[in-house]
């Protein structure tokens, strides 16, 4: 049995990646559209919410991105951190930008949907505001990433802010819980909860959801495809200019 | 007491610049680097001080026993020459800063601040720095930069001084310091050509 | 150690900085809210903890960048780093001069602002209270952010970016201490809380900020 | 076709329209750097494999 | 000039800072405020214009430091003194690049931030038109503060504390305007003096700056 | 176009050093001022090229005609090579870089981020930006620190071009340049005593 570890090597993960890219991509567009579409003409109103209920579709596998990329970015962090492949820190570098749309879709989603639930676009709610510390961090993330020249300096340095910051994000989650009690709905995702969603609502749901994760892996692939292809060349128009 | 270096690679933006460095400097020698700008002298300095890591190869003492002076000297231009000196003396503990003001002549310059030195001023007080850590092995990139003809006989002197006492100097420099026991090691025949690899692994090279 | 101390303060206060200007950046934060919000004493008393607060962190805030950076630029970084002293030493000895330097002169100012802000007469205790046990945490993450941008030029919003974040839980707690204070509510549970956050603050951080710097300087 | 969204119609249909903006924006952001970087990669090592 | 202009846009730009990093900045003061006021949203509503505007002020000022320093530390700045573009002319165009990169996002965004403090609806308009009038003057009044603090090594503080008081006017009738707007009330004289102190500051102040950078640099 | 400098005194924070400073430079030739570390060699030359004002004596060329390299270059780390050249060019109105990069072998490095270049590079580069501004003055304060020898023979035979091409040059420098048409001034002599008065007046010294 081969080590996971091989795929370390950039270009066998490129060719693998790369192969089954295409495989991952329609199913992510099938599940997509079939969610979404299945969400949005083919479900009934709810009795209180009304036709927002639609919007449950986007929301919340955004917002499950959001919080779950962070955490594929930590993984990532800690295995550059421990085993120095270079392939895992662009992946974290490759992931944060969708992390931040992703972050950007649940915001906005919910703040549309604020607007005629709570009568507002925007409340400090603990679970709205933590996301906002969130998009915070992909922010600052991203922007350590583009301020260092050199790729394993930055690759260190913003694994450590990954794994310091994710600490303090669940910090903040506490204390903003602290803060403010709230008037965003508890988690009623976990399995035995699930008698908080009605079927109707639930079943397509869960295709977005696959939609979204597939999207995620297929643009998590090609953006880290294009990362180590970009090093690669600076790396040789470095080497180049030495002569 | 004696520095090896035994097939030094080093790097500078994770491109290696030198390959296969090898030398050894005994007590009381002085290894002068050679080489047209751009070869990696400067990178090879810092890789010896510590400063950065080498991509292979062994270097035989311990960071802890060399001291480093480049083109910046860390010097404080609000604290006084005295006081720039004291600080580094308290840090590496050693008791007293006489002989490095004495060998430098910066005697009629102590309570100046260091702001308002000139630039030849200002580098023999940073050259006065290295004396002032008490650490066997100098490690110097174009000590001489701004110094008049009187400065660069007393770093002459200085080092003489240095080597006789059992240390060891390695300089980068393009002038000669006429130093009666010293190497010289032309660089240019370690200049790092990579190879293209098809198999790009983790260097990505 | 001590002697790096020395220095630092002695740094701090020829560069005619030092306790001054910090102080000065917080009376101007607390100046201009007035003038934006409008002169109502009602609203300004109530809202007189928070913005205290914010305005402490952003005075922290504004000095951190002079922590490595002006060391990083003269060579003295490359310098301590080969020296005898442990990084993580040196980290922390930094951390307590930037907070000698600009936490403990606000811990001192801060009632003489809070009157200008109209803050009720009650609020005080717990108002100096927080500041003098959050303000240390403020500083010792502010070295892990000046550490993550020394090499970077003039990376002063950069290292706000970075650092801010990583300040809201100090800041939440810190303000509903003061906050609480003001209303003379109970304060004990988020002042334990702001406590524990600056100890550990304090005993980890410096390990993140010895890795970072070590990364920056090779 | 189009279902009845009611009152919310604006809210629901401007989710929808910006989520699909986004993800499109981005998926279109990452192919066209994938294209374009690739494109650079492959004649710096045709460069450097014809220079030697 | 205008290769000048091009300059400065494209070193911020390559400095990774550029338009992000004053948002970014504007963005957690935003933040912070809640934070530490509580999150009430009519107290925060209420607030809202004047906090909007200090933020806004507070993010133009720390990108400030950058706008002479860097150019006066690398020797780009004595160089460009005795090239023969006027000098007037140069600190003009480090203004306009500095409100190009700062004031001009800020502008732009400020509207989404403004949902954050919970404006009321019908302020939106004022407001954003008070800081588009209004952040020329913030500027070009730093261009002033920065070509005195030119020499001084970090005086990021020092900065602060000599713009901020030259601010003021600035702020309060844009915050006014901002004010007004919230409240539906008419507010076409404070827009008038906003727009009298941003023309006079475009026309007058580079000449005050100049005669400033010429002392500093000799 | 001949550069006369008469009665010249130059200070530093405030205080005379050198006093009485005269000579004069013909189109074609250059002047190498000599003096030991501190003596005011980089303070006479920032007064000739304008930065600062003269205590008194007069100068007879404009400050337009004149360009000036010191130990720090202007050079933006982030541009590369040839953006930091073309920026200085537009800046001085002049229409092409290309002999400056000649001049100085930068045409490989010409893509470069500046910030990669090595202390000698820098410096190569920090020179060309003279050719660049078109003028017919140059006032060079240490032009070959850091620089080897083939870089400082490249120099040399730019200057020697642009006095041939009628421009005059003022350089410090503690090395010996080789150039043909060159004067050289001791500045030892004009070192500034201050008399302490005892009525003193506005300049209180
Ligand atoms: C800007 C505003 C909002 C943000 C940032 C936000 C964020 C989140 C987050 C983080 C989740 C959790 C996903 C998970 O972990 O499972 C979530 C779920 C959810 N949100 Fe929001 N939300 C916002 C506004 C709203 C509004 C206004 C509503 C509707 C009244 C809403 C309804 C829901 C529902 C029903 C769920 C699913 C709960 C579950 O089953 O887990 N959200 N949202
Ligand atoms: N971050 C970097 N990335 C890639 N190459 C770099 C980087 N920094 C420097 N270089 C290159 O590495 C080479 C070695 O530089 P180094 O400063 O060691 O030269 P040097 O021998 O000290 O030259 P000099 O005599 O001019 O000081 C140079 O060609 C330089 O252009
Ligand atoms: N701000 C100041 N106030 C008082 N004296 C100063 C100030 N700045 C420099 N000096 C002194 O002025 C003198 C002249 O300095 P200058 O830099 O011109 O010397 P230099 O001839 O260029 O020396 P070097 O060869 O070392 O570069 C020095 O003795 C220096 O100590
Ligand atoms: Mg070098
Ligand atoms: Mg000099």
């Amino acid at each position: 049995m081969a080590s996971i570890w091989e795929y370390a090597n950039p270009l066998k993960f490129m060719r693998t990646t790369e192969a089954a890219l295409p495989f991952i991509g329609w199913a992510a567009a099938l599940c997509l559209g079939v969610g979404l579409v299945w969400g949005f003409f083919f479900t009934p109103d709810d009795f209180r919410q009304g036709s927002t209920v639609k919007i449950f579709y986007i929301h919340v596998p955004s917002a499950m991105m959001a919080i779950n990329i962070w955490v594929m970015m930590l993984i990532t962090s800690l295995i550059w951190i421990v085993r120095r492949h270079h392939v895992s820190a662009l992946a974290a570098r490759a992931a944060a930008p969708i992390g931040a749309v992703m972050t950007l879709i649940a915001l906005f989603t919910g703040a549309v949907w604020g607007q005629p639930m709570w009568g507002t676009w925007w409340a400090w709610d603990p679970r709205l505001t933590s996301f906002l510390i969130l998009f915070l961090f992909y922010l600052g993330y991203m922007a350590l990433w583009a301020a260092i020249e050199n790729d394993d300096t930055a690759a260190d340095l913003t694994s450590i802010l990954c794994l310091v910051g994710s600490v303090f994000a669940l910090l903040s989650r506490y204390a903003v819980n602290f803060w403010n009690q709230g008037l965003h709905q508890g988690a009623s995702l976990s399995l035995d909860k699930k008698e908080n969603v009605a079927d109707v609502f639930w079943y397509p749901a869960l295709v977005s959801i696959a939609g979204f994760v597939l999207l995620f892996v297929a643009l998590v692939i090609v953006r880290t495809n294009t990362e180590i292809r970009a090093r690669r060349a600076r790396a040789l128009m470095a080497r180049e200019r030495l002569g | 007491m004696e520095l090896q270096v035994d097939k030094l690679c080093v790097a500078r933006g994770g491109l290696a610049v030198l390959r296969d460095v090898s030398f050894s400097v005994k007590p009381g020698q002085a290894l002068v680097l050679r080489g047209p700008n751009g070869i990696g002298k400067t990178t090879l300095l810092r890789t010896l001080a510590g400063l950065q890591p080498a991509l292979s190869g062994q270097v035989s003492l311990a960071f802890d026993d060399m001291a480093y002076a480049a083109h910046v000297d860390g010097i404080k231009t609000t604290l006084t020459v005295k006081e720039n000196l004291l600080f580094w003396s308290h840090v590496f503990g050693t008791k007293t800063i006489d002989p490095a003001v004495e060998a430098f002549a910066l005697a009629d310059l102590l309570d100046k601040p260091a702001g308002l030195l000139s630039a030849g001023q200002k580098r023999r007080l940073g050259l006065a720095r290295l004396m002032v850590t008490g650490r066997a092995v100098w490690i110097l990139d174009e000590p001489t930069v701004s110094l008049d003809q009187t400065a660069v006989a007393l770093f002459g002197r200085v080092i003489e001084g240095h080597l006789a006492g059992g240390g060891l100097a390695i300089l980068a420099t393009h002038i000669d310091l006429g130093l009666s026991n010293a190497l010289s090691l032309e660089l240019g025949a370690y200049r790092a050509v990579s190879s293209l690899q098809d198999d790009f692994d983790e260097a990505f090279l | 150690m001590i002697a790096l101390l020395a220095r630092d303060l002695r740094l701090a206060v020829r560069a005619g900085g030092g306790f001054g200007l910090g102080l000065s950046f917080f009376l101007i934060v607390i100046v201009l809210i007035p003038f934006g919000v409008g002169p109502e004493t009602g609203l300004l008393g109530r809202i007189a903890p928070g913005v205290l607060w914010v305005a402490a962190l952003l005075a922290c805030l504004l000095s951190l960048d002079r922590m490595f950076a002006l060391d990083f630029e003269d060579g003295s970084l490359d310098l301590l780093v080969t020296s005898p002293l442990p990084l993580e030493g040196i980290i922390t000895v930094k951390a307590v001069a930037h907070w000698l330097t600009t936490g403990l002169p606000l811990v001192a100012a801060a009632p003489v602002f809070a009157l200008l802000m109209n803050l009720p007469g009650h609020g005080y205790f717990a108002l100096v209270l927080s500041l003098l046990i959050g303000t240390p945490a403020l500083s010792v993450i502010g070295a892990f952010g000046a550490a993550l941008t020394v090499g970077i030029k003039r990376g002063g919003l950069l290292l706000s970016l970075l650092v801010l974040p990583l300040y809201v839980p100090t800041l939440i707690f810190g303000a509903e201490v003061a906050r609480r204070g003001a209303e003379s509510q109970p304060y004990t549970s988020p002042l334990l809380l702001l406590a524990g956050i600056s100890f550990a603050a304090l005993a980890l951080l410096p390990m993140a900020s010895a890795a970072v710097l070590r990364v920056n300087l090779r | 076709m189009m279902p009845e969204l009611g009152k919310y119609a604006a809210e629901v249909l401007s989710a929808y329209a910006v989520t699909l903006g986004l993800l499109f924006a981005l998926v279109l952001v990452s192919v066209a750097r994938a294209r374009r970087v690739k494109g650079e990669l492959e004649e710096i090592e045709h460069r450097s494999k014809t220079r030697g």
